[in-house]
């Protein structure tokens, strides 16, 4: 198989999609001849022209409402969010028009569209250009919310996301789009709302999707060697959060750990925490349900504070060499 | 004490029916059908005041009695095919845009055969299938869905175009500016309604809006903007025919805003404090949107005044069937609660 | 004591602090004249005038940003937020701004702002004005998120969240504020952070705040005359959480229901469960910790579907039951 | 090809810089401070850039060079006591307000001698205690917070006044317009400075901008707008002097368009492929606004060249300074993490 760049997978996969059905069409900022802040879209307005990939103002909460409206009379737009942070100016079309219409109109609406945004910290971009906002996302009934891991899991992840009949948020990490990975050429697709087990194993469940599951996945290597058996599952889609999954690994192992970068108070390692304490994997525990998420504290530039904010393989490694030795 | 300071219009007043009708090619039909809708609304407003006032409603609502000449001047001044994004005071557009108003007081009653299933109420009433996009309980929110529609209409190239209606009250919304801007740049085929009813809930739009009119608002884009006359329904549809054929043209967006006055409260939690009786006087007879039309049409000699008597009572039957439809309707099957969240 | 209602509470709490200090001031939609869409504000404008009770333009995005901005130069705003809906198109001032200023400056700035806001089902007011979106609010450090129950505990948590000097979010239950409750004369304050036993027992504790508290307290008193005792702990603040009271209690009962209204999925019940799941309380556990919460919809507007939508007292009743025979 | 089409400007351009200087009341020390920094400016920003390239900043930065003008013109125009809310490309604002480039550099290279010890970087850089709000990362962030502050001057009855710096791309936010009739109604005492150097990151001004120049927008709101030469520093200093003069007398906000031009890419990840070579070219060899400057000191006798290079050399060794006191400066204590998220 073909090795691509996370980058390069979700571009190819709103290519494909895009040459599939010219309902598809791309609008946010400077994503025409500089390809996107963070060079996604490349070549994409040289293929498609300016109607389809559509270069806005700086107008975050104009972009989604549009999105939101284009949706409503059967289009499928994807929106750009240069950042997640900027989300925040786009809440109100998101939250209070694409999510609720379909509901409030008594099943009439039908709100098809995606909002893809680049999350996380790792680049010394500070506290307005670094947020995980999952958390926040995943709270509105109507919203789906999904947050690859891999090239493979994107693309796949986001050609569903398009063809998806609801409004999805696309959380893309920003340290990701250079990891390279295997993608194969051509149409596939993954369904929202299954999560993975990227890395089996019998003694702990690590939950976790985006960049923590490359570092739960190292951490989970590492142990192996010393016979330390660890689960690693990835979510891959945040809302609907594949519930049976984790039942079904925590089951299995008897411990869990979760592990997001996005604060930890407040933060969906609750949900997963709830999820199993409402199961019947809660009388397979056979330690307590940890949760190990980013700090308490708005992303800081300086790169040794930034990396200490969010959890890092040491942490994880620490974290379930404790579950396991029942020392917190 | 009126507090509105009449400003020029960009519209001519109707003094001759005749004449207007005659320039504009409407029939006698059409011109009765105006007025009947004009009534239709007023009725349906006043009906579901007492429907409130006897508690039946549980919700809120929005009523636009005195505002009808906008309604029904807008609504039939555009197409079928065209979309409407309708906002919170959105039941006269609605009714000018001939829905079915059983479905909608049974919405109003929270009934399952409402035109939301009784989910939305009068705040979301809408029908989607007949490309009316729904009322909106965000101030504004009509005005960015505006823009993805315009972008439809327009990469379809159909000759549709998405009459965006809003308050005065949502003009000072950032998103105004935004969908202007946008609609600017790509000429999307945008036709904005500022409804002036002077108000934003308690707040006079001179208190809070630092200019007025807002057609400069809409100029500072490059955007042809137009302060009317609203309660003269000939001069609003003509003004509407005009801006519509502008848009279908391909010539881009057109602003509107007509002045007009609302007889209600805000809402029912409104005690009216915030504006003098007379003022409220002053609309109700001087200015009075269906008795301007009316005085125009008897003196024009297409309306007897027995025949309005007839056509009261018609309308009387048809809004009271609408309440016995809504109070026979079924209510919702809480079975049903979570179905419809997702696609 | 006085009888007061929910909503004089919150009135006395903001004239008594605007007539003790004068950079306080108040501002947001129809404040004026109209003293506030729930009628909070009624005669202020007369007593302060319109520079301390600032109506504004329909502008929630300029709203919050003003205060922000009137906060870092020393100043102490009000928020009014009609809606707690309508937040969603202020969230960029709130949470870019306001709480990440004093981080993101080295520590040099303060930011001592109030949003106050009407959140909550049960005036038919349907999907777009009936939201609770505590959990939204709650997952960014450096805000504060205040919830009261009772006229008391409103008027000391608001003279608190005036003089705190960070950015508060004053959650008020819109069907609150016309109930009524014993409030002294005069100024006392309820520290943040602290939550408050509102019915003490021994056998299940039920975590709640605002409404949910009132119905939680109908059900715990009803269940003692049977000899059922249930320990109502009403949280008050949700950030920062009284973790330290969740976990006494829970450590005393050995039982766990979180009670909120906000729809389930995402929402804050789950921070309690991590709580207790991170702490010693957990081995104190006789039964699974349990979460009742709304439904995973947007709010109807009709009156049964709307009930239907967030836990009543027959919900909780049944879940405690449950919960104490082990059978769910 | 160059796309930027010269509008009329609302100032004059300075040809006689010694008729220009006696009518302000500008002192020589002054015209040389104001050149000196602004040759300041343009070596910090190059050093910064230097500092990039050479691996020892994480993050980003946006760099100022070619706006000068813009910064000093503004900068020197205000007082101490007023406030400045400044935007994400603000190092220039920063110096030109008398700002320590020691700390700046620090806290480019994110040490806990920074001004903000690190957390914020160049985004964030604030200094509050001088009055100086900070940068934003938001794309119009300061337009909101500007309305408190005005909201605050007001109420305490001072003289200062509030700078608030955005660029083009910033005025197609909402907030723009929120802040604007906030400003408006409430005569608050803003001057806004749009920094306009033609694009947003990549998006040029006339393409996502439905109309230029943006001072109708202003006007929209009843608020006087200009639209001014911004590579021409006395002129812009004039006209910021008076437009704060204006504000301080309490007759409301001013909104001033400054026209101008950025050298580097919008960040480091822009390969400039939205403008052409000839455009900068155009900009650096005929409009560089510290080379106009300097030639009309030297016509007027006021700087000899052998002082341009001693002044060069004296600014260089400041600037090496301040990265040498930015390397030898600690890192911050990770212990320290979570500090300061509340007060
Ligand atoms: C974003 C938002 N802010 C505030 C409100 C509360 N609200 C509902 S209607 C209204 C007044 C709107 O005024 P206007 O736009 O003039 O419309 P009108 O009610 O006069 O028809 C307000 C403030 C809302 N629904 N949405
Ligand atoms: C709300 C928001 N949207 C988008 C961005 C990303 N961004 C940063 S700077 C910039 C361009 C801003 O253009 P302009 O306002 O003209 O300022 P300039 O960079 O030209 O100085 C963009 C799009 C942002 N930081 N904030
Ligand atoms: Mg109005
Ligand atoms: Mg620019």
């Amino acid at each position: 198989m073909p090795e691509k760049t996370y980058r390069e997978a979700i571009h190819d996969a709103m290519v494909e999609e895009m040459r599939r059905d010219e309902t598809v069409f791309l609008m946010g900022e400077d994503i025409g001849s500089y390809g996107g802040a963070f060079g996604v879209s490349a070549g994409m307005l040289a293929e498609f022209g300016p109607e389809r990939v559509r270069e806005t103002p700086i107008s975050e909460l104009g972009i989604v409402g549009a999105a939101a409206g284009a949706a409503m009379v059967g289009m499928k737009p994807i929106a750009e969010m240069m950042f997640m942070d900027f989300i925040l100016l786009a809440l109100e079309p998101l939250m209070n028009q694409a999510a609720k219409a379909r509901y409030m109109f008594g099943g009439k609406a039908t709100v098809p569209m995606v909002v893809r945004m680049a999350g996380g910290s790792g680049t010394g971009a500070a506290a307005q250009h670094s947020q995980s906002l999952e958390s926040i996302l995943m709270a509105i009934p109507g919203i789906k919310v999904v947050a690859p891991s891999t090239p493979y899991d994107a693309k796949g992840l986001l050609i569903s996301a398009i063809r998806d009949p609801n409004p999805v948020c696309f959380v893309e990490h920003k340290v990701l789009y250079k990891v390279k990975g295997e993608v194969p050429e051509g149409e596939y697709s993954i369904p929202l709302g299954v999560a993975e087990i990227k890395h089996p194993g019998t003694q702990l469940t690590v939950v976790s999707s985006g960049i923590m599951v490359s570092k739960s996945l190292a951490v989970a290597t590492k142990l192996e060697a010393e016979g330390i058996s660890v689960e690693v599952l990835d979510l891959r889609t945040l809302r609907p959060m594949d519930n049976e999954a984790i039942i079904k690994s925590v089951k299995k192992t008897g411990r869990l750990l979760v592990v997001h970068e996005a604060p930890q108070t407040g933060g969906w390692a609750g949900e997963v925490l709830a999820v199993v304490a409402g199961s019947e994997a809660f009388d397979y525990l056979d330690a307590p349900m940890r949760r190990l998420a980013g700090k308490d504290v708005p992303i800081p530039y300086n790169r040794f504070l930034e990396a200490a904010a969010v959890p890092q393989e040491a942490d994880i490694e620490a974290e379930i060499r404790a579950i396991l030795s029942n020392k917190y | 004490m009126v507090m509105w300071k009449k400003e020029e219009f960009d519209n001519y007043q109707t003094t001759d029916v005749l004449e207007t009708a005659n320039r504009l090619g409407l029939e006698k039909e059409k011109l009765i059908e105006m007025y009947r809708t004009m009534m239709k609304i007023r009725f349906f407003e006043e009906m579901a005041d007492k429907q409130y006032a006897l508690g039946k409603v549980h919700g809120t609502m929005h009523l636009s009695a005195g505002q009808e000449a906008v309604a029904v001047g807008s609504g039939f001044a555009i197409k079928k095919s065209d979309y409407l994004l309708n906002h919170h005071r959105g039941h006269g557009h609605f009714i000018a845009s001939g829905a079915d108003v059983n479905k909608m007081m049974a919405e109003f009653l929270g009934k399952d055969t409402g035109y939301c299933r009784g989910r939305g109420g009068s705040m979301h009433i809408a029908d989607v299938t007949a490309n009316n996009l729904g009322a909106n309980g965000i101030v504004g929110g009509g005005l960015q869905l505006a823009v993805g529609v315009g972008i439809a209409i327009q990469m379809r190239k159909t000759d549709q175009l998405v009459l965006t209606i809003f308050g005065d009250g949502a003009a000072n919304e950032g998103i105004f500016h935004e969908s202007l801007n946008m609609a600017g740049i790509w000429d999307l085929p945008i036709l904005y309604l500022c409804e002036n009813n002077q108000y934003g809930m308690s707040a006079n739009v001179n208190r809070v809006s630092a200019k007025t009119p807002f057609k400069a608002r809409a100029e500072a884009y490059g955007i042809p903007g137009y302060y009317i006359d609203g309660n003269d329904v000939l001069a609003v549809y003509e003004f509407m025919k005009n801006a519509s054929e502008h848009i279908r043209a391909g010539k881009g967006p057109v602003f509107v805003e007509a002045q007009t006055y609302r007889y209600f409260g805000h809402s029912k939690s409104d005690r009216n404090l915030y504006r003098t009786k007379e003022e409220i006087e002053y609309w109700k007879t001087v200015e009075d949107p269906i008795e301007r039309f009316e005085g125009l049409l008897l003196q024009a000699g297409l309306l007897k005044v027995e025949e309005i008597k007839a056509m009261q009572d018609e309308i009387n039957k048809e809004i009271e069937a609408a309440v016995t439809f809504a109070e026979n309707s079924p209510e919702p099957d809480v079975k049903d609660l979570t179905e419809w969240v997702y696609a």
